[in-house]
């Protein structure tokens, strides 16, 4: 296995997707002919075209609307949207249009589409550009999400995601595209939705996590350790299909849960998954499911204000340890 | 419309020749425009006795738009509309019976009786719905544009909004575009110089002709209550479209008879009945294309008649079959939400559905 | 105290806060010649003329942020959606303007603005106008959303919205218009936003809801009590603020809860107030809490399937005996 | 900018006359270039070395395009802009020091820290904003301008932004409104050529003038390298709109000479070093007003080195200034989330905020 980062896994899957399927293209903002914003679309453009890697003007509710037709008609889009704090403005044709095409056409039309970009906070980007924004996606029946952690499974999960037939939230980490891993070369690493991941085996605790705070899962629970206490990490993967028996697997095995996530904590993805557990492990829990957010404030620009703003491993641990009664 | 008998004879020569329609073409036409008034209207009653629900929209008034517009095209092109569609659908190829179901909320509806008037779906015939967000179908048919372009086809998408669609920021977005891109679209403005109870001119300083100027589309006006008119001017610009010719943008002026929608009054502070009452009178596409079949001798009253019994069974044939196909089946609650259902993972939430 | 319906407090809200206060003007599609598309604003334009009840075009994107602009420059807009499900081609404004503008400018700019209209289903509208929309603004922080569900917590809301100095997205129903009640005449007939009301007091189970629901709990309530079980049907009001004292003194006094929404369940309000009881009084929990939501589908056209999807009072009930183990 | 030496001398004719500028406003609006300049320097040479961070888009190249439009409005008008806005906030009023110390995210900030680069803002002087979504700030001017009609103020409100703005939805449904409600708004696009990296031609298929057509608003062009045009030209536009002449589109021709933000080159495929080389050197907007003012004998070249070195020390102190500002307290996290915390009921919901 290849050691690559998490922008080469995604353009490796865009690579292997429009080679394997020539009704594949991609469109956004800068993706051809500046290789994406983040480079994600690195080499795309020479490879295949400009109908098939193609750069949109900037008007968010027009190429995601074209793109939803474009699926309509059997064509099978991949939309970036240079992060998901812009699509704010094509939300509508993400919601009223993919989302229920499928049902309100009584299944005359499949939507396969993927909406793919960044999610969430970077460095120091400040309120309009830092919204974690899952649960504008994953609230709507007819929307898959998907927030991969690791190069392989950015690359094994947008593989999938552009196969599905369905509309697939895709939502990446701008400070993940230079995350290393190991990344499996076979062009049929197809990870399948609904897949929970246990990234850290612990028995103590269960961190249940997805995104980018899986590293700060692990971080978490490898500073646990030192204290004797061993965390299970379970990555999510994706959020909807939603590997309930992942979760409640781990939650037998320790009682005690802390959810983790990069968003704001109204209606978020945690509070869905909390409200899952003790709906259906009431008796297995031992202390009340805590959860680790997002301050609830717009994220702020100056440093020192959204380093405290970010969820971080220390406030993992301290919710660890609170469910544990240590 | 207004009695054949109180309006004036038309002049002798045959209009048709001048838009090069053959007398079939256009009594089908007519075949068409009567039928349409006659759906909407049993339309009507099904709502006003309970069958129909949500909003309705029907399109009395616009036949001419819808028939002129939709006749020259293949059956491999697109249509796609928003929630005035009933007859646009029938103009495509959705039987009556199919829509007239829809309508009703029965199981043989053209989307299975989930979408309703607003939402008519027909993937085989190409009729592309029914959209309920004002504006929100002119990217969409952009998209299908570009589906026609990507695979190298030369089939066209007719796309229809509303003049009060023009203020959306969509709409200027996707012509953007399609401008940029040469794509195979005609965005066709059924301009009924109101959107619900607002007049355009009060919600634009400016004429319908200057929406596309930004875009450098070529816009052009046709009178949709003059179907002749209206189909020689879709022919033409189906053929200039076809293959590569870019994008048009179309001003087809219309007028609505009936209010916005089944709970809408007719007319009021926004449209004085007087006006209404006018372009009943002068300006209906029905009356219109009758006076010019009469005056060419292409056709009688007796022979109108004979067409309009035609048109009234077929509607109520429609409405007998909405009347008697079954409401879905409650297994269908959780039907069509995803077109695939992963191996692994919970796609539902609420403890009902599947998974 | 006059019996008048929903619409009428309304517009007694409308025009006494218009009369009390000559920067609050209504902005939306219809409101001004065509009194509004459920005739909320009737009379106002003959009283306040055109610039403070004005007709927008069908711009949803434009005329919010024209709103949102004019708060920033001093004015108090409200802004009429002819339903929320419209309002997504505008939320960009909502969520990255209006919600996140006071913490940007580091208070330099009070966002007073209220956004309204109905949310969730009425008759048979179908997909793209049924659905209810309250976790797109709750999720949030800057956002205040306000549910009221009877005609004198309309106009008592509705007043506190308009003289609150912060956006609030205030929550109508399309079925709840026609409804009587009796309401105060009084001008300065207040509700403090934050307040949540115990619209039935029972003491064996606590439905707590928001919004149209109310009706349906109150119908579940009435009905249990001839199984001799006895809810709290408690009305949140508005969703943020919380009440969530409230909440915790019914579920101490029953500890058993089911939230009952008219909207979808994943990250639902539901699943917010699930998790917060439970953590809050995990202890006082003798069941798992339930939850009654809409079906997790987009709203389908046909009566009989809509009226499977919606949450009924059977439903209710069937989770209330389920929390009693009956 | 390119040296004096090396350029050759102007007509010998006093531009100034032909624009109705002062010598002491020429000067003034070199002293305001030059500041701009180097105080975007200097913000460059804080984002290098880890001072500033996110993202920070220069202004450099654009500093005849800012002087020019800003310097004639009053202190009561308005201005608001897109996230490329440090030098457009010190043209209204704020001080070099605050904007720098927002830059850094201090406490001194316009916006206390919280806002960065995107989003100075000052309610004090009228400015407005730093918006980061494309567009975004385009409705809300014009609300700004609503509200200065409603009030029957006098005031304008001139809000910029770039060429690629114009293809977001909601730009052209704030021009419609600006239009039919006849608001005091002053449309500006920035135009540099480029949205990022892509070039105006590759998104529009028409040009920049054509973009508020549908909306019958008049547009001018004007050349925003050229200060002293631009100011006479503005001068002249806030007098059409002050007190209800109904709003302006502007396509302020001008070039960036950097990269789209700190972080983006400032040349490559999307436009070759040697345009951007050709601009610098016969588009600078300083090099452009120092040839004139030296022609018409207002200024020499030890007169612009003593401006030069003012601007450098203004800049310098702004850095200073910032440098030794704190950053915010940790308690700012949670403050000015609410302008009203309410006496009941919880507002924030992760347990650390207060309620
Ligand atoms: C985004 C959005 N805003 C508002 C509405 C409500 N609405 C439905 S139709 C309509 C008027 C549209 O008028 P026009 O575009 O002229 O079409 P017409 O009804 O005349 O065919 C309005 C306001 C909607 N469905 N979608
Ligand atoms: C809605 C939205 N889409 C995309 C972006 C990312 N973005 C920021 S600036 C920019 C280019 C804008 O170019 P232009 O409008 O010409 O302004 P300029 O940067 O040249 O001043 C892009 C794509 C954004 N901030 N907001
Ligand atoms: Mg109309
Ligand atoms: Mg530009």
């Amino acid at each position: 296995m290849a050691v690559i980062t998490y922008r080469e896994a995604l353009n490796q899957a865009l690579h292997e997707e429009m080679a394997r399927d020539p009704d594949v293209f991609l469109m956004g903002e800068e993706v051809a002919q500046y290789d994406g914003a983040y480079k994600v679309s690195k080499g795309l453009l020479a490879e295949y075209g400009d109908m098939r890697v193609v750069d949109s003007p900037i008007s968010e509710l027009g190429f995601t609307g074209l793109c939803v037709g474009a699926s309509m008609a059997g064509l099978r889009p991949v939309v970036e949207f240079m992060t998901f704090n812009f699509a704010f403005l094509a939300i509508d044709q993400v919601i009223n249009s993919a989302a229920k095409m499928y049902y309100m056409s009584e299944g005359q039309f499949p939507m396969p589409i993927v909406f793919r970009g960044p999610t969430g906070g970077a460095l120091q980007l400040s309120a309009q550009h830092s919204q974690a924004c899952e649960t504008y996606y994953s609230h709507a029946p007819g929307c898959k999400v998907v927030t991969p952690a690791t190069p392989a499974d950015a690359k094994g999960l947008l593989k999938a995601s552009i196969r599905d037939n369905d509309p697939v939230a895709f939502m990446e980490g701008e400070l993940l595209y230079n995350l290393k891993g190991e990344v499996p070369e076979d062009d049929d690493y197809v990870i399948p939705l609904g897949v929970a991941d246990l990234k850290n085996e612990g028995g103590d605790v269960s961190i249940v996590t997805h995104g980018k705070m899986v590293h700060v899962a692990l971080q978490a629970a490898s500073k646990l350790e030192k204290d004797g206490i061993y965390a299970d990490v379970l990555d999510l993967r994706t959020i909807r299909p939603l590997d309930m028996d992942a979760i409640l697997t781990t939650v037998r095995k320790t009682n005690r849960v802390v959810y983790l996530e990069e968003g704001w904590p109204y209606a978020g993805t945690g509070a869905q998954i909390v409200s899952m557990i003790q709906e259906e492990a009431f008796d297995d829990l031992d202390a009340p499911i805590l959860r680790v957010t997002q301050a609830d404030v717009p994220m702020p620009y100056a440093k020192n204000l959204e380093l405290l703003a970010k969820p971080s491993a220390e406030r993992v641990i301290e919710a660890c340890k609170k469910v544990l009664y240590r | 419309m207004a009695d054949a008998t109180t309006k004036k004879k038309g002049a002798k020569t045959d209009v048709l020749k001048q838009y090069g329609v053959s007398p079939e073409l256009a009594l089908d036409m007519m075949r068409d425009m009567l039928l349409y008034r006659r759906f909407e209207e049993k339309a009507e009653e099904g709502y006003a006795i309970g069958k129909i629900g949500g909003f309705c929209h029907l399109h009395i008034g616009q036949e001419g738009a819808c028939v002129g517009s939709i006749k020259p095209l293949r059956p491999d092109d697109y249509v796609m509309s928003a929630y005035r569609e009933h007859t646009q659908a029938i103009a495509k190829g959705v039987t009556p019976n199919a829509v007239m179901a829809e309508l009703y909320g029965k199981a043989d509806g053209a989307s299975g009786g989930k979408g309703g008037s607003m939402h008519i779906f027909d993937a085989e015939v190409r009729f592309m719905g029914g959209h309920g967000i004002v504006g929100g179908q002119v990217p969409l048919a952009t998209g299908i544009a570009w589906k026609i372009k990507y695979r190298k086809e030369d089939s066209v998408v007719i796309v229809y909004m509303g003049d009060a669609a023009v203020n959306q920021g969509g709409f200027h977005e996707a012509l953007n575009m399609a401008a940029i891109w040469d794509l195979p679209a005609i965005y066709v403005v059924e301009n009924n110089e109101y959107g619900m109870g607002t007049a355009f001119s009060r919600v634009s300083k400016t004429d319908m002709t200057t929406k596309a100027l930004p875009y450098g589309i070529p816009c052009s006006t046709v009178d949709g209550q003059d179907v002749l008119a209206t189909y020689a001017h879709f022919r033409g610009l189906a053929e200039e479209v076809r293959g590569g010719g870019g994008p048009r943008f179309v001003n087809l002026q219309t007028y609505r008879f009936r209010g916005h929608s089944m709970s809408d009054p007719v007319s009021g502070t926004y449209r004085p009945t007087k006006e209404v009452e006018q372009k009943k009178a002068e300006h209906d596409p029905i009356v219109t294309l009758r006076e010019q079949l009469f005056a060419a001798g292409h056709l009688d009253q007796d022979g109108l008649e004979v067409m309009d019994q035609e048109a009234r069974k077929i509607a109520q044939d429609a409405a007998d079959f909405a009347e008697n196909s079954p409401p879905p089946d409650a297994s269908q609650l959780y039907a069509h939400v995803w077109a695939e259902i992963n191996a692994n993972g919970r796609l539902f939430f609420d403890g009902r559905g599947e998974h």
